[in-house]
């Protein structure tokens, strides 16, 4: 595979070998990127919600209504703080910062672009990689509940309790299922770094089929679909969005979690919330949807997939994403939780392991006969 | 490409027919119909274990195993030796009895001795609905037998983590199984946690070992971990690890001084679990006992030998003379467990690293009679009954030779083998341990052990001048009248305590033969 | 930082574990102080590795997390029955088999 | 090689240099006008029971999910290597892990038909 | 002849016999006497013709047999007898019918069956002749230990009011000698293996040359187990109280024979295996042994207890087979080894009587008994026999042994026979007095009609000098009008007493047929230990081993 990457793909060996000032623009680049895409995509949920339900939504604040969550970000910050007389004061102050930090953590190791230049540096377009990737991004969404149940705990009333504890039961429970939903995804490349897993969406395989010679899809979403679909599924629940928002059922438990909290702290969650949306959103595009590769049609042109280039295939393929999060959230009602619970169980759980099973034994049934991967897809794997 | 370990499914077989049983009783347990679960379920129980003993006697029949048959299979992870299919041939055995044990229905009018459904807190309206009702549990046959399958794996290992891995198969059922009485519900789920906790507390200690030996040979595996220890033994990280696997290994077979566990948990557990820890458990702590010393630190026994001395002297003494103050049964028969352990470390001691050692052998054999015997006197504890359940406080057994002398002859068997009195299958054991310990030289050891023999020997004629020589009382307990399972454990648990004290010869013979290990 | 300095954290944290499994009273956390004392030997088995420069020691620690949960999943379980009966996990609180 | 880690922690302490300064300044920027009732905790109205805290009890059914929580990530942790180094392992690595997620469905099997995985 | 198995068959009988009576209903006591009786009989029958087939002039060991039983210890079921343990087989035989002859009529205590007692004296017996017949080290320990079982269970089922108390301090003591034995047991196969096959053979380990460091802890395993078996002081305690606690019979038989395990143990093993070790701890056991004769006398005459009494008469007679087997001079040992047998039947005699008395009186304190002669005078002519045989008169058959035994001593160990010669007199003294204060005098007590003053088994009540006038003065009043009749012997009793009469007064006359078996055995025993096997200046040989060891 590797043979097949443009000069621009970074190894392994890239990261972990910028000078310092470099770092520091990646890192305040990160964090710039990840608050601006939150406060884009609370507007941009505003507003295509408001398209789907036939009103036009926010449209007051900056051109045409897209300073509004700037707006209200700041809205937040002078309202008043409000620590609950039973509230456990440590840990109510501690849990909407142990439930953001890890949610921008999350995103430092997803590839947003190829090595280019900055400043005279070769650097790829990616604060860091390692031959684990992935899971720090894993590890960084499972530190999240801390702050979720912690902030439900710590709130000292009950409401937040059962949000909290409801909201972590979720999210572990829909966490096996994401996890179990990449696992394909590594068989394929070999590998656990993001920008690997990249690299190895690259280049379609060559297939012959009945002697006519074409390139087949190289995506993960087209060779895995399933994957894909569970991924997909499972990352809604996970970042408690609808219609799998039950922690925050407004008609049973008010706020959920965060029903105690208010001002900063409150936009902390809600921060958190968002950007975890987006590196959901981003993982969904490097791990199934090529990365930063520019898409089929756009990668017949050489230059599509090197320079800045890529950044922009990379957002759009984010933004689709999220426009895809919001508008399950504008169609669909509503689970109810044991309905919620079952169905992450009971169908994605098991549906995971047996393609799991599956795909390892087409892939060793191709190996050991020799075959291409890609006859083998086409036969057994993507009927 | 990484190569595939070379696996030898006929020396697997015996584990397999555990491990697969206690799969298949998990899917019984899931898929079949309430009414059909339990004769199911004790079927495949039966067919695991019996098939475990009766594939290991295949094993040792059909290969050399004291000889060139002996060999490692699982990428050296297993040894397929004498000692080991010995070993897993009597866990499987002794494993079989006590699941007899487990079926029987005929004692306890609610049809079992273990909690219709153990998530239901005790006390509550729910609970005492189920006491009386005659819904029977079946969990604990896969328990059980999944721990005899950690235990057999255990005895086998011949790599500490695989040793330490098979520890907790072994040990998490029992956890389990020992809070699962019918009656007095709260005494063993209070067992439950102290097992649990002093359990999950050895347990670190053996992996902190584990990690140390490690660190000191670069290898877990018994051989490489042999080979570090020859070049170097005195080495400090060795010698700690080595402490601290022992004192892990040491309290999965209740040797004082870390058997604090042990009175209240064989006291809370219900009585056949307790048969099944006291017999199978011990075994199979001591199997991975000589397994470790005399393979793994074989060249370095003067390393382990100070400590294994002082350690039988206390857990010997300690045994004996708690065993004196108690007045139930259950705990009594507990510190004799302790005490046993003292003698099974004596002949541990019989070790000589350049010729065979008679240890071995000997000390297969009487964790052969010892698991047997202890059987049997807790399948006695199983009938005497009063309103509340067993009726485990001595008093209570006074003048039981004239309301049910069969039970009470059989008990006294059984206390005397235990006592090690000559023609029980207890004398032959101890013989042969002590024999072993002398024949190495530790003489004072065992004349400590014969002391503290006969101190232990006072508790167990105790019950035996209550059985025989009190009046009985007229509000005592009354001897149930046992169904086939039990009948069929005392009858084979009393005939092998006495062929075993008589004519113990041809057993002796095969652990003689059977006593090589492989590293 | 030295190998050394891991092994000591290391043998710091399973001793206090250890003490605190011996001086606690609640029974989740003495259970805590368990697992508190096998994560330390996770540490060590991982610096070995590290020493030894083989793979062994991690993959061992593989294992431990793998028993660690089984035994929290067993622990718990345990726990939580007798604490849904006597609505306390005090350890001294158990004392029925006490003589 | 550890150096590859470094960005993440400069991530971190730019992250959570915005998250504390955010929340410990949240009530000196804000107005300050409590009352009793304000502190309360939210009880639609009703007088608030003190109960979540300090001996207040969950369903079980929450431990039950972590319980199982617990051992799907284990397994989880067996499948990340071995489908990253499954090319290198060959049939003998794949028939391990049909065994090994066999023995996981035996498992999962007891759990669903004993009504751990329905939430009532 | 001599192929013909009559040890084996002397074991198996009553074993299968005890077995049989064990497995009769409960009702059918009668039968179960009957069988009891006649298996007991037959072993007897069995001990004659051994004896008969016996040459006393052969090898040391004759009538052997040996099956190998468990090879991995390298132990064999091997019998075989010398003199010395013949003439004890010839004791159990006539023991045996005699004790199941005078338990005929017993009661049991609260609900037990008598056929059970009468099992456990069978297998009793069966152990019995086991111990003295077997040659293998090992095979003597199973049987030595085993025995303890059915004499526990005589003693706790069957015995008097403290009978628990009895049974578990005689089960605890004999088994901690038991156990310190074993360990001496285990550590001779362990040298015998150091110095090529190991083995628990007699033969075997007699021919092998132990270190003397070892031999001393090896005979201080032995040593210590015999002891507390034989009882020496100051391992005696239990004696008087299983002694006076056990059923008559049980008594008998564990006075009688039980007991001599253990100086037939020093005869046997103790001597010949560990020669030099012998001689080091020999004046040590001679002093415990005197001491033994003295105290236990004294403390004889301090009991108000019957049955106690006669224990404590045993204690001081095995205090003088001590005597006689550790001069190691042949006459000394002889002297003993007849002792024993005569002790057995003296002695037996001694504890039947005093039974058959209990039972008609039903106290066994002496101060509950008075005049009895009067009325009953077979009764106190019996007790007379026994009385003056366990008290050695000339004429008894006691006598010639306690006199081979003090001449054979005198050469070379004066002081301590001169000390022993004093516990003689002390003999005469409690014996006549028990005599004379139950027998004759007033009837007092019990035989006068009155309730017992104290309970049963009661602490006694001062010297017996003290009580003897104080009750006789409280008797006088009431003597008259309410004495009671004593019933003499009736003819069973007769018939069980008799032969050990008749046996007392032939052997008292004419020993020399158990002399002319005792000696050849007794002969190599010493001259194992490097005694004097003659006789002759015993003084100058055992001076010329000692330097010998010495050096």
């Amino acid at each position: 595979m590797s043979l097949l990457a443009s000069p621009e793909q970074p190894t392994l060996e890239d990261f972990g070998t910028d000078v310092w000032w470099i770092v520091l623009i990646k890192v305040v680049g990160v964090f710039v990127v990840l608050v601006v895409m939150t406060l884009f995509a609370i507007v941009f949920e505003r507003k295509v919600v408001s398209r789907m339900q036939q009103r036009i939504g926010p449209n007051r604040v900056g051109p045409r209504g897209y300073l509004q969550s700037l707006a209200d970000g700041l809205k937040l910050a002078f309202k008043e703080d409000i620590m609950p007389a039973l509230a456990d004061k440590p840990v109510y102050f501690l849990a909407p910062v142990i439930a953001a930090v890890p949610a921008f953590l999350a995103f430092s190791v997803i590839p947003m672009g190829p090595s280019v230049s900055i400043f005279g540096e070769r650097t790829p377009l990616q604060l860091t990689d390692a031959p684990i990737g992935v899971l720090i991004v894993l590890a960084c969404s499972a530190m999240g509940v801390y702050g979720i149940v912690l902030a439900g705990w710590a709130s000292g009333s009950t409401y937040p309790l059962l949000g909290g504890l409801r909201s972590a039961a979720q999210m572990v429970s829909y966490e096996i299922a994401m996890g179990l939903s990449i696992v394909a995804v590594f068989l394929y490349a070999g590998s656990m770094s993001t920008s690997e897993i990249v690299a190895a969406q690259a280049n379609g395989n060559e297939v012959s089929f009945f002697g006519w010679e074409f390139t087949g899809p190289s995506w993960f979403a087209v060779l895995l679909p399933v994957s894909f679909v569970i991924y997909a599924i499972a990352v809604v629940g996970e970042t408690n969005r609808a219609p799998f928002d039950l922690p925050e059922a407004e008609s049973e438990l008010v706020g959920g979690f965060h029903t105690e909290y208010s001002s900063l702290k409150f936009a902390l969650f809600f921060l958190a919330e968002y950007i975890n949306m987006v590196t959901v959103s981003a993982l969904a595009a490097t791990l199934f949807l090529g990365g930063w590769r520019a898409p089929w049609p756009l990668s017949i042109w050489d230059g599509a997939n090197s320079g800045w280039w890529p950044m922009l295939w990379f957002f759009l393929k984010v933004v689709v994403a999220l426009f895809v999060f919001i508008w399950l959230r504008g169609t669909l009602p509503r689970l109810r939780y044991d309905q919620f619970m079952r169905f992450g169980w009971k169908v994605l759980v098991p549906t995971a392991l047996v393609w799991i099973l599956a795909v390892a034994t087409m892939r060793t049934v191709s190996r050991e006969a020799d075959l291409s991967t890609g006859q083998v897809a086409l036969f057994v794997g993507v009927p | 490409m990484i190569e595939a370990p070379d696996l030898d499914y006929a020396a697997l077989a015996p584990l397999l027919f555990l491990f697969g049983a206690a799969c298949i009783g998990v899917l019984v347990e899931a898929f079949a119909r309430r009414e059909v679960r339990h004769p199911v379920q004790l079927a495949v129980a039966l067919v695991g274990t019996v098939g475990g003993f009766l594939s290991a006697i295949l094993l040792a029949s059909t290969r050399e195993l004291s000889g060139d048959g002996a060999d490692v299979t699982a990428g050296d992870a297993l040894a397929v030796d004498g000692a080991g299919i010995f070993l897993q041939a009597t866990i499987a055995g002794l494993g079989a009895l006590s699941i007899l044990l487990f079926a029987e229905r005929a004692l306890d009018p609610a049809r079992s001795s273990f909690v219709a459904a153990a998530a239901v807190p005790a006390g509550s309206p729910r609970d005492r609905e189920l006491l009386t009702s005659e819904r029977v549990q079946t969990e604990v046959y896969p328990l059980a037998t999944f721990a005899l399958g950690g235990m057999m794996l255990f005895v086998a290992a011949n790599d500490l983590l695989v040793m330490f891995v098979a520890l907790e198969v072994l040990s998490l059922p029992l956890y389990l199984m020992c809070g699962l009485a019918r009656r007095r519900r709260l005494l063993s789920q209070e067992a439950a946690v102290k097992y649990f906790l002093l359990g999950a507390f050895a347990s670190a200690f053996f992996l902190y070992g584990l990690a140390l030996v490690y660190g000191a040979t670069g290898s877990v595996r018994l051989s490489a971990v042999q080979e570090a220890v020859t070049d170097g033994g005195g080495d400090t990280l060795l010698v700690l690890g080595l402490a601290l696997l022992i004192v892990g290994l040491m309290f999965k077979a209740s040797v004082a001084p870390f058997h604090t566990w042990t009175p209240d948990v064989y006291q809370g557990a219900p009585t056949p679990v307790t048969a099944f820890m006291a017999a199978c458990t011990k075994v199979a702590a001591f199997g991975a006992i000589l397994r470790l010393l005399y393979v793994g630190f074989g060249t370095d026994e003067w390393t382990w030998r100070p400590l294994i001395y002082g350690i039988a002297i206390v857990s010997m003494i300690v045994g004996a003379v708690l065993g004196l103050t108690q007045t139930d049964l259950k705990r009594m028969l507990a510190y004799s467990s302790i005490a046993h352990a003292g003698f099974l470390l004596t002949g541990v001691l019989g070790f000589d690293a350049t010729g065979d050692s008679p240890g071995l052998s000997a000390t297969m054999f009487y964790l052969l009679v010892y698991g047997l015997t202890t059987i049997g006197a807790f399948a006695v504890l199983t009938m005497i009954r009063d309103g509340d359940g067993e009726a485990t406080h001595l008093s209570s057994w006074a003048g039981l030779a004239q309301r049910s002398p069969v039970i009470a002859a059989v008990m006294t068997l059984f206390l005397l083998a235990l006592a090690g009195i000559p023609l029980t299958s207890g004398f032959t054991g101890k013989f042969a341990v002590f024999r072993a310990a002398i024949d190495d030289g530790a003489w004072p050891l065992v004349v400590v052990a014969l002391l503290t023999s006969a101190v232990a020997a006072f508790f167990y004629l105790r019950v035996v001048v209550l059985m025989y020589f009190s009046e009985p009382a007229p509000d005592g307990p009354t001897v149930g009248v046992p169904g086939l399972p039990t009948t069929i454990v005392l009858a084979v648990t009393a005939a092998a305590t006495l062929v075993l004290g008589v004519v113990p010869g041809s057993v002796l013979d095969l652990a003689g033969q059977a006593a090589n290990l492989v590293g | 930082m030295t190998l050394a300095h891991y092994l000591v954290l290391a043998a710091m944290l399973f001793t206090i574990g250890a003490v605190g499994v011996l001086v606690r009273r609640n029974a989740i956390v003495v259970f805590m102080c368990v697992e508190l004392m096998l994560n330390s030997v996770n540490l060590t088995l991982v610096t070995f590795a590290r020493a030894t420069g083989t793979v062994d020691g991690q993959i061992m620690a593989f294992f431990v997390m793998v028993v660690a949960a089984a035994e929290v999943v067993v622990g718990l379980a345990i726990i939580m029955s007798i604490y849904r009966t006597r609505r306390s996990a005090s350890v001294d609180d158990a004392n029925l088999l006490k003589y | 090689m550890l150096s590859s880690y470094v960005p993440i922690v400069g991530l971190f302490a730019l992250a959570a240099a915005f998250a504390f300064f955010s929340v410990a300044a949240a009530p000196f920027i804000g107005p300050r006008r409590y009352n009793r009732a304000k502190l309360q905790a939210y009880e639609c109205g009703i007088e608030p029971v003190d109960q979540s805290l300090h001996g207040g009890r969950f369903p079980v059914k929450y431990y039950l999910v972590a319980m199982l929580f617990i051992i799907f990530d284990i397994e989880i942790v067996f499948l990340y290597p071995w489908a990253v180094a499954n090319d290198a392992l060959g049939v003998f690595g794949l028939v391990e892990m049909v065994v090994f997620i066999a023995t996981v469905f035996i498992a999962y099997a007891y759990v669903w038909r004993r009504g751990g995985l329905e939430w009532d | 002849m001599s192929d013909f198995p009559f040890l084996l068959l002397m074991i198996a009988v009553p074993a299968v016999g005890a077995a049989v009576v064990a497995a009769l209903p409960r009702g059918r006591d009668l039968l179960a006497k009957q069988i009891s009786l006649g298996v007991s009989l037959v072993v007897l029958l069995l001990a004659v013709l051994a004896t008969v087939a016996f040459d006393a002039g052969g090898d040391r060991f004759q009538l052997t047999s040996s099956v190998s039983w468990i090879e991995d210890f390298g132990v064999s079921f091997a019998l075989g007898v010398d003199g010395i343990a013949l003439v004890m087989l010839l004791l159990i035989g006539v023991l045996v019918p005699v004790v199941i002859g005078a338990s005929w009529d017993d009661e049991p205590v609260g609900t037990r069956s008598m056929t059970v007692f009468f099992a456990w004296i069978l297998l009793l017996e069966a152990l019995m002749v086991g111990v003295f017949a077997a040659t293998d080290v090992f095979l003597f320990y199973v049987f030595f230990e085993a025995m303890l079982v059915p004499m526990y269970f005589l003693i706790g089922s069957f015995g008097g009011p403290r009978r628990q108390y009895a049974a578990v301090k005689f089960f605890l003591y004999s088994l901690v000698g038991g156990l310190i034995m074993l360990a001496a047991v285990i550590g001779l196969y362990v040298v015998s293996a150091n110095q090529g096959e190991g083995s628990f053979a007699f033969e075997v380990l007699n021919a092998i040359d132990i270190d003397p460091d070892v031999q001393k802890l090896l005979f201080l395993g032995f040593f210590v187990a015999f002891a507390i078996k034989a009882p020496l002081v100051p391992f005696h305690t239990w004696l008087p109280d299983a002694g006076a606690e056990a059923p008559v019979g049980g008594a008998v038989l564990l006075v009688g024979v039980l007991d001599k395990v253990g100086t037939f143990g020093f005869l046997r093993y103790c001597l010949p295996l560990f020669p030099d070790a012998s001689r080091d701890f020999a004046p040590y056991v001679l002093a415990l042994a005197v001491a033994g004769v003295l105290y236990a006398a004294l403390l004889a005459m301090g009991q108000s207890d019957m049955k106690r009494l006669v224990s404590y008469t045993s204690v001081a007679h095995f205090g003088f087979i001590a005597l006689g087997i550790f001069v190691f001079t042949t006459e000394a040992a002889t002297g003993a080894v007849l002792y024993m047998v005569n002790h057995g039947l003296a002695t037996g005699l001694l504890f039947l009587v005093v039974g058959m008395l209990i039972a008609r009186g039903g106290s066994r304190r002496i101060s509950d008994y008075g005049g009895v002669a009067a009325q009953a005078p077979v009764l106190a002519g019996v007790f007379l026999v026994a009385g003056l045989a366990s008290l050695a008169l000339p004429g008894t058959n006691s006598f010639v042994s306690e006199f081979l035994v003090l001449v054979g001593s005198y050469p070379s160990r004066p002081v301590f026979t001169i000390v022993a010669t004093v516990g003689i007199i002390l003999a005469a003294l409690y014996v006549l007095l028990m005599y004379q204060r139950t027998m004759h005098g007033p009837a007092r007590g019990l035989m006068g009609g009155h309730d017992l003053a104290t309970p049963d088994g009661g602490e006694p009540a001062g010297p017996a000098g003290d009580t003897g006038g104080a009750t006789a003065t409280a008797t006088v009043t009431a003597a008259p009008a309410t004495a009671r009749r004593v019933p003499d012997l009736s003819r069973r009793e007769i018939a069980v007493a008799s032969p050990l009469v008749a046996l007392i007064i032939v052997l008292g006359v004419y020993p020399q047929p158990l002399i002319d078996l005792i000696e050849p055995a007794v002969a190599a025993t010493i001259s194992d230990v490097g005694g004097d096997p003659g006789g002759a200046e015993p003084q100058a040989d055992t001076d010329a081993a000692r330097t010998e060891a010495g050096n």
